[in-house]
């Protein structure tokens, strides 16, 4: 854990845990996970599908979808305000104003019959009383800072009139309006070419560094952790699994998924012979008790059957990982 | 999300059985159709009797919803109507679902100069005012059973031409149809095989849906007097008989007119059901 | 040089795209313009690019499920475009395509073994009791258990519906499989699985592939050699090992370049101006690569580099490279 | 709810208002039920909803007196006197003097007259044609004097010269300038000038303040069309309509009868409902299956299903009440007898009876009682329900094996003998009518009766026509049934409404509405 | 713009005469002429004949055609057979009332359909959602004959809000509003179903869609996120909905015609029909067949306006 006490971090995570419903039962597709992220800091969560990021990142901004998905226990704080604890209408009141979120697919999250311009400011309409003129100016302004060519010309346009790097740059403009404390980034560039990836991607650590922003960094791919985080955590059915600095888990990936990831994942330099994770992600209803991962651990053993706690690897005290077998005398 | 409650969807069956519109649409649909059927078991009076002296007979002990204006038990014709009313909406709309669907399949599939033939044939058809097309029909044609599901049936063709061949369209998008070119199938089997029951959902959707208009339908023609001839009761036939009179005997018309609306809203909920289920966009 | 099994010449598509409103105007766009390769037995051709420059059209065109409006594609001696209605059918169970999303690939009406045994019957390899067993060894070879017979594709994961995918590409016995993107629907753990399977397959089967990916690791991993394309063209070529440690065209090395690594000393490095593929309706003008590129001059605003040879089995279309 | 009556008050008051201003000036409001006018030239018009509009129009040399429809009461009209002479053929009618047509259209004269007697006896410009065959010539004396001379004497003479139908008065240079036009531009020399048409909506009259008897007292007559019943009816009591035409129905009668300020008048003439058979469709060439549909058919019961109020047993094949009309001996209902003609005409099982059927619900719906009682028997009535143009139609091509016509005519015996069961009008030949029947027993009489000049012999001769005709159950004559309209107390006819050759009620210069 | 419309009215010219030839074969295959209507049940066959004659209607059917359609080209739609009329003047003369009326309709049809379909959507499952289908369904469900009366009877008879007749009231536009709201309330309702449905449909996809997660992670409140993004992007589907129903509500205005005693091209062709006065049907389905072309122009062009993907290239 970081020295500096994670209450006065803009985002904080307190043993959250989120439930689906599937049937009439109700299933925790995360479980009880603790993470808080600080100014310019940048935190990966990086798992596979399924293992509860994006459920995560749901819970945080209260977007869950209300009758199917709930947090059933845990604290978020976010700026200094307990979204858990809140209602409704403080909760919207904090969406888009303090934290903001951009999503996987550019294609898809900008309203396609709305010009854009009028899309970026509108938050600004919303939370800080700007009239259409205003709006409408911060949001030329919010563009070029996206670097949009010629914003003033574009803000008429309409999403489909963008390429896809370029609508996912409006959707930062779009988080970013209000000045929030907080990013979350759920898979911002899977969808893009990867020529276009590095190029929001240095956007983002650009914007972050200037505007001092905690970004919550969603993704699934080890390489981008790598160009971009400050930390990293990685899931694995709900569960947090292993987390770190990110040079420090690089340097010693330690949870047996962990590895197997790294395993698993072609390079374009260097010769490490590709290793498949054996089976695929149990479904929610299916998960094993105790560890999830130990249905395709090479090293699973009796004790997988009880939840291994998070323990510190190598003395790292900012370096943890959830397993029986690396725990450390 | 890649995160969502639409991983652990469970199969369209299930998710359709238990949204309770769709099983309470289906019970009244089958009730209606049952009753149809058992009509000569059910109906307590001769649907064709006619008797002077119970002419308007208000609803009572003896005849539920009341007597016509010969004298015959309402409740006797309602059921006998059902028979007909359900069975020209059924034949007329299952003619139309099946030439439309099949027409509009080679349209979607084959595009080019036979799509666009399709497409500008539905437009003739469907620049006559849908009810006018209907009423030339049957005065050509002349009032029967027979002439008046050709008169719906034609009428219902356009619109699963364009059904069929838009959702074909969006199936030619799909790459099991890429797939099944590269195994070498033919464009029959493709077609027919492959194709339609991928879009036999949609065309079900709308089927449930103008198979109620087709019932709406017949009742128009009979108000101008072209439906099936009489004796022979059916729903619209019996509602127009009790225009006449529907100041001193309303329960004439508003019984079938019940009859007519409990079908709509049975088809209807089957419809929006199976539409809800197979839409996994809208699962919950 | 070894035998050629599959020879693409100088292969063009247009599409043509109508938009506009109230009145829409026709706007051609090259998809295919003037592609060149050959694929050998038992070989894997990679085919890279960035979406929309033409990768997945190739195969497309080639394997006849569009027409071309220019250049040939020869197999094994057999003129593809050309083919009547049944020399194609027959060039069919020769030539096969695994597609990127199985969910879609697959007919959700059909269980495993309908989906599988269709090919089979249709193209009279075997009949009534006959098929089954044929099915389940072809579930076997991809690692799939006989419990999967009977199911539909809904019951299974992404990574099992596409070793179903590959499992209908098989049927018939093919020597060549166009693999569209096949890994890239999918987790990096099932990924591997694929990418395994395959390379056996390969091995196994003798089968060659061309395999279309965006994914350069997954390229260097799986394929023998690899093309390059950029908006239509062919802008390199050559063995993997060569190109991934030597990329001579500048689109290559901006590919090599952003494609990040995980290893937190590698970042992802932003060495080219800033700058986005151009819209294929409206190339520039010379090498269509030189509004992004760091080294283009004059002569490249004008002119269209041809592809040439660099060394023995590389080729390149620069005006600055050699 | 209170808010709610307010603003259903405020809305009244609104409609009040508009409407007192508009009502200033006296308008009549009468309903029909029909979608349209057929024809205004007086000449062709014969459907019910043209006959009264012609006569608020026209005049006839003399007319059937207002409220009756007895060719006994017929009273002068522009004719102010007439005579005849001894043998009854030559006829010198004197013209009353100033009589205005409507509009511009000048004074009526000798001429006018001359020239509509000659426009109707010509069937390119009417329909009644034949009623004019015995006129021999037609010649204006001077201006105000016409003389009509026959070819032989004929007992109704002044009924071919009142306002109804060929007798109605137009305005020659009117007809002649109007041309084709005149079918919707009608001018006559009535009360009410046609002064608006509306298709499918209404037909506006208005005073003509020149009429020979006075001024109007109404201002305006809208008339309008509203096929659908009830939606006639609603108007009727929401007192947009003042007078509507009521449903030939007895629970019609009762329910407005007990309204308060309604009066609701049940009218002559009657139209005898009748169903031909064909005699040349097999097995109906066969008199005892003829004799035994005839017993199939309970007439009694028919005016029991219409309503005493409203329908009235037939006596004859001519309708009651016509000159010449004779209580001719009808075939009793009898099922068993049926049962056993058909039976001994080799159908004890019964047999099919193929007709076409108008889809027009007031004749339908009494096909349907037919329908019934044939099956009592075991005739087995399938009908070919058709649109009513294709009905007319194809009963005219002689396709039906047995026809439901309903109809009133001019009110002699001759008229109705004439085109129903005379040969001559059988239906597919050139000379056709109504002759549905192919009816031809009684050719004999009813040529002589026509040309008979001794009126008792007349009559003997047409009796003898109908019993022939029934005795040969060329028809069955099943039930009449009478006008029915309804006014509200505020509308006064200024006369006693009891029939109306017109069907409808005539608006005269005496109508007031208070 | 303009040269879309002239563009579109030129490609619909095939269309038209398709319409025409149906219309022209149909009417002639059905049993029955203009004479009895013209002449009175008592006219005799020869006089029959005669009119048949002059009337044109003894020519060869071919030739018939050919002067129909040269008439038609010359853009004269001719004179009624049975009054002899231009037919121009009787259509002019309603025309006014079915466009009012038609659109009234539309206009009720979609105010009461849409929120409707997005409350339904809102409140998917729930009361509301339940309240709202049912509710729409009952518009569709009585036969339009019947539901006029039970208005009538309601509104104009009991509660005297309105007139039972509501034929044309030149010179009274209040009066003719007045007579105009309980017709399209009847017309209207056959469409709310559809509407519902098609709103209900379009809103359930679009509120599942990202960008509406997008509005809703601006803070945007419920309303403004259901309205402004989700439902902004159900105006295609709307509109094709509504474009569609011109034709229907077209054809099916007669019914109300009939039952609220108003002027209109559905009831005229019906008479007209009834009357087989081909030239006036003739004329007739012209001019619906061409409001049905222009209401589909009218339709694409505000797909250009509700949808920025349709206008710009």
């Amino acid at each position: 854990m970081s020295t500096e006490p994670a209450a006065t971090a803009p985002l904080s995570v307190e043993g959250l845990t989120t439930s689906i419903l599937v049937g009439t039962t109700w299933y925790d597709a995360v479980r009880d996970i603790s993470f808080h992220v600080r100014p310019k800091e940048t935190l990966a969560l990086v798992g596979e599908s399924g293992c509860g990021k994006s459920l995560t990142a749901l819970s945080v901004m209260g977007l869950l979808p209300p009758a199917a998905v709930r947090v059933t226990s845990g604290r978020i704080v976010v700026d200094g305000v307990d979204m858990t604890a809140a209602d409704e209408p403080t909760r919207e009141a904090m969406r888009g104003d303090r934290i903001g979120m951009i999503f996987q697919e550019p294609m898809t999250s900008l309203n396609p019959v709305l010009p854009i311009g009028f899309q970026v400011g509108e938050a600004l309409m919303r939370h800080r009383g700007f009239t259409r003129r205003q709006a409408r100016e911060r949001a030329r302004e919010l563009l070029e800072l996206v670097r949009v060519p010629a914003a003033a010309e574009r803000l008429d346009a309409y999403p489909h009139q963008f390429s896809g790097g370029m609508r996912q740059r409006v959707m930062i403009a779009l988080a970013l309006a209000c000045g929030p404390r907080v990013l979350i980034a759920d898979e911002p560039t899977t969808a893009l070419d990867v020529t276009i990836q590095a190029q929001v991607l240095a956007l983002m650590a650009d914007l972050q560094e200037k505007e001092g922003l905690a970004l919550l960094l969603i993704t699934h791919n080890l390489g981008v952790v790598a160009s971009v985080a400050d930390r990293v955590m990685v899931m694995y059915g709900g569960d947090v699994v292993e987390s770190g600095p990110v040079h420090a888990f690089f340097a010693r990936p330690t949870h047996p998924y962990s590895e197997a990831l790294l395993a698993a994942m072609p390079r374009i330099e260097g010769d490490l012979p590709l290793q498949p994770i054996p089976g695929q992600v149990p479904s929610l209803t299916e998960m094993p008790v105790g560890c999830r991962f130990q249905t395709r651990c090479p090293i699973r053993d009796e004790r997988c059957a009880v939840l291994p706690p998070m323990t510190t690897v190598a003395g790292d005290p900012d370096h943890r990982v959830r397993c029986w077998a690396r725990v450390e005398a | 999300m890649s995160t969502s409650a639409a991983e652990f969807r469970p199969s369209v069956l299930k998710r359709a059985l238990r949204s309770g519109g769709l099983l309470f649409g289906i019970a009244l649909v089958v009730v209606m159709i049952v009753a149809a059927i058992a009509a000569p078991w059910l109906a307590p009076h001769d649907p064709n009797a006619q008797d002077v002296l119970l002419v308007l007979t208000p609803p009572d002990a003896a005849h539920l919803f009341g007597t016509d204006a010969f004298g015959r038990d309402v409740l006797s014709r309602v059921l006998w109507g059902a028979r007909i009313s359900l069975y020209v909406g059924f034949v007329s709309t299952l003619a139309g679902v099946i030439i439309g669907t099949a027409i509009g399949v080679v349209a979607g599939y084959y595009g080019g100069i036979v799509d666009r033939l399709v497409v500008a044939a539905t437009d003739v058809l469907l620049s006559f005012p849908q009810l006018i097309m209907g009423l030339l029909l049957v005065a050509v044609l002349g009032a029967s059973l027979g002439n008046l599901i050709i008169a719906i049936a034609v009428t219902a063709i356009p619109a699963f031409v364009r059904l069929a061949r838009g959702s074909t369209l969006t199936m030619r998008e799909r790459d099991f149809v890429d797939a099944c070119r590269t195994l070498g199938f033919s464009d029959l089997r493709i077609m027919f095989l492959h194709v339609l029951p991928n879009i036999l959902d949609e065309i079900v959707v709308m089927a449930s849906l103008w198979l109620a208009s087709a019932i709406r339908t017949e009742a128009t023609l009979a108000f101008i007097g072209l439906s099936v001839p009489p004796p022979t009761a059916t729903w619209g036939g019996i509602v127009r008989e009790g225009f006449d009179n529907l100041l001193d005997a309303p329960w004439m018309s508003i019984f079938p007119s019940l009859a007519i609306l409990a079908v709509m809203i049975g088809l209807n909920l089957v419809g929006d059901g199976l539409r809800d289920a197979t839409d996994p966009k809208g699962a919950p | 040089m070894s035998e050629t099994l599959l020879s693409v010449r100088d292969l063009r598509k247009i599409y043509k795209t109508r938009r506009g409103w109230p009145i829409p105007r026709t706007a051609l766009v090259r998809a295919l313009d003037g592609v060149s390769f050959d694929v050998r037995p038992g070989e894997a051709l990679g085919v890279v690019g960035e979406s929309g420059c033409g990768k997945s059209t190739v195969a497309r065109v080639a394997l006849r499920l569009q027409e071309a409006d220019g250049g040939s594609v020869t197999f094994a001696g057999a003129d593809v475009l050309g083919a009547s209605k049944s020399e194609l059918r027959a060039l069919r169970r020769r030539m096969q395509m695994v597609f990127q999303d199985p969910a879609s690939s697959l007919d959700g009406r059909q269980r495993i073994v309908d989906a599988l045994g269709e090919p089979i019957r249709v193209h009279g390899i075997a009949h009534g009791a006959a098929v089954r067993p044929l099915v389940a060894r072809l579930l076997d070879e991809v690692g799939l258990p006989k419990s999967a017979l009977d199911r539909y594709p809904h019951e299974f994961s992404g990574g099992q519906r596409q070793r179903i995918g590959i499992a209908r590409a098989l049927a018939l016995g093919p020597d060549l499989v166009f693999a569209d993107e096949p890994v890239s629907a999918l987790d990096v753990s099932v990924q591997a699985q694929i990418l395994k399977l395959l390379e056996t397959l390969r091995r196994e089967r003798h089968l060659a592939f061309v395999f279309i990916s965006h994914d350069l690791g997954v390229v260097r991993y799986f394929c023998q050699r690899v093309v390059v394309m950029y908006l239509g063209r062919v802008v390199e070529s050559g063995p993997v090992p060569e190109i991934f440690v030597d990329p001579l065209h500048p689109y290559t090395r901006l590919l090599k370049a952003s494609s990040p690594e995980p290893d937190p000393v590698k970042a992802v490095a932003m060495t080219f101006q800033e700058g986005e593929p151009p819209s294929p309706v409206d190339p520039p003008k010379g090498c269509h690569f030189h509004p992004r590129c760091p080294i283009a001059d004059a002569r490249c605003r004008t002119e269209r580099p041809e592809l040439r040879d660099f060394a023995p089995g590389r080729t390149v279309a620069c005006h600055h490279v050699g | 709810m209170k808010r709610h009556l307010l603003a259903a008050t405020a809305a009244t008051m609104v409609l009040l208002a508009a409407h007192s201003t508009a009502s200033a000036e006296s308008v009549l409001n009468v309903g029909m039920a029909a979608a349209d006018v057929g024809q205004l030239d007086p000449h062709r018009a014969t459907t019910t909803q043209d006959k009264p509009v012609v006569s608020w129009i026209f005049n006839g040399l003399v007319r059937f007196k207002p409220g009756s429809a007895s060719l006994e009461e017929l009273e002068p009209d522009l004719a102010e006197k007439w005579e005849k002479s001894a043998d009854g053929l030559t006829w010198t009618f004197h013209l009353r003097k100033g009589v205005k047509f409507h509009g511009d259209w000048g004074e009526m004269t000798s001429d006018d007259v001359v020239y509509s007697l000659k426009r109707a006896a010509d069937s390119k410009t009417s329909s009644f044609a034949s009623d004019y065959a015995p006129v021999a010539s037609i010649e204006a004396i001077d201006a105000h004097t016409v003389k009509l001379v026959l070819k032989n004497p004929i007992p109704a003479l002044l009924g071919i010269v009142a306002n109804y139908h060929g007798g109605n008065i137009v305005s020659k240079k009117a007809a002649e300038a109007l041309g084709a036009d005149f079918r919707i531009k009608p001018v006559g020399t009535g009360p009410f000038a046609l002064t608006e048409y509306k298709s499918n909506e209404s037909l506006t009259f208005t005073a003509h303040k020149g009429y020979f008897r006075g001024a109007p007292k109404i201002d305006k007559i809208v008339y309008r069309f509203i096929p659908a019943d009830s939606a006639r009816d609603l108007a009727f009591t929401s007192g947009e309509l003042d007078v509507v035409y009521g449903r030939q129905d007895q629970r019609w009668v009762e329910r407005f009868q007990k309204e308060n300020g309604v009066v609701v008048e049940v009218v002559r003439p009657s139209e005898l409902s009748v169903l031909h058979i064909n005699q040349t469709k097999k097995p109906f060439d066969d008199i005892r299956v003829r004799k035994a549909i005839a017993m199939a058919i309970d007439s009694k019961q028919m005016v029991a299903f219409k309503g005493a109020a409203t329908a009235i047993a037939p006596v004859s094949v001519v309708p009651v009440g016509y000159l010449g009309t004779h209580e001719a001996k009808l075939h009793p209902h009898d099922v068993a007898k049926a049962k056993a003609l058909l039976a001994e005409a080799g159908f004890p099982n019964g047999l099919p009876l193929k007709v076409i059927q108008t889809s027009l619900p007031t004749m339908l719906n009494s096909m349907q009682i037919v329908q019934a009682q044939l099956k009592q028997v075991g005739i087995d009535m399938q009908m070919e329900v058709v649109d009513h143009q294709s009905w007319h139609a194809q009963i005219r091509k002689d396709l039906s094996e047995a026809n439901y016509y309903s109809a009133a005519r001019f009110p002699v015996a001759d008229v109705y003998l004439q085109q129903f069961f005379h040969s001559r009008s059988t239906v597919a030949t050139p000379t056709a009518v109504t002759n549905f029947s192919h009816c031809k027993v009684a050719d004999a009489e009813i040529d002589a009766a026509a040309i008979e000049t001794d009126a008792a012999k007349q009559k003997q001769l047409w009796a003898t026509a109908q019993q022939k005709i029934v005795d040969d159950v060329c028809a069955v004559p099943m039930f009449e049934q009478l006008q029915v309209w309804a006014r509200h107390t505020n509308v006064d006819w200024g006369y006693k409404f009891e029939g109306a050759m017109h069907l409808g009620p005539v608006v005269t210069e005496a109508t007031s509405k208070k | 713009m303009l040269r879309f419309v002239i563009k579109r009215l030129l490609t619909a010219i095939p269309t038209l005469w398709a319409v025409l030839t149906t219309v022209f074969i149909l009417v002639r295959v059905v049993p029955g002429d203009p004479t009895i209507a013209i002449l009175g049940d008592q006219a005799s066959e020869a006089a029959r004949a005669e009119l048949r004659d002059k009337l044109g209607l003894a020519k060869p059917i071919l030739a018939q055609y050919v002067d129909f359609m040269s008439q038609i080209v010359q853009g004269d739609l001719g004179r009624s057979l049975s009054t002899n009329r231009p037919i121009t003047d009787d259509v002019l003369a309603v025309l006014p009332y079915t466009i009012e009326l038609t659109l009234a309709s539309l206009l009720v049809g979609t105010v009461i359909g849409v929120p409707l379909g997005v409350l339904a959507a809102e409140k998917r499952d729930g009361f509301a959602d339940w309240f709202a289908r049912l509710f729409s369904l009952a518009g569709v469900s009585f036969p339009a004959f019947v539901s006029g009366i039970l208005l009538l009877i309601a509104f104009a008879v009991e509660l005297r809000w309105f007139p039972v007749i509501s034929t044309s009231k030149p010179g009274d536009p209040w009066g003719r509003f007045v007579a105009l709201v309980l017709p399209s309330l009847n017309l209207g309702l056959l469409m709310v179903a559809y509407v519902t449905r098609v709103t209900r449909s379009g809103m359930l996809k679009a509120l599942g869609e990202d960008y509406v997660r997008t509005a809703r992670a601006k803070g945007l409140p419920h309303r403004i996120v259901v309205w402004r993004h989700a439902f902004r992007n159900v105006l295609v589907p709307v509109v094709t909905v509504v474009g569609l129903y011109l034709g229907v509500l077209i054809g099916n205005a007669v019914l109300t015609e009939i039952v609220f005693n108003r002027p209109g091209i559905g009831k005229l062709i019906v008479t007209a029909l009834n009357q087989r006065d081909y030239s006036l049907l003739q004329g007739l389905m012209v001019v619906s067949a061409f409001a049905i072309v222009v209401a589909n122009i009218l339709t694409d062009l505000t797909y250009g306006l509700v949808d920025p993907r349709v206008k710009t290239s």
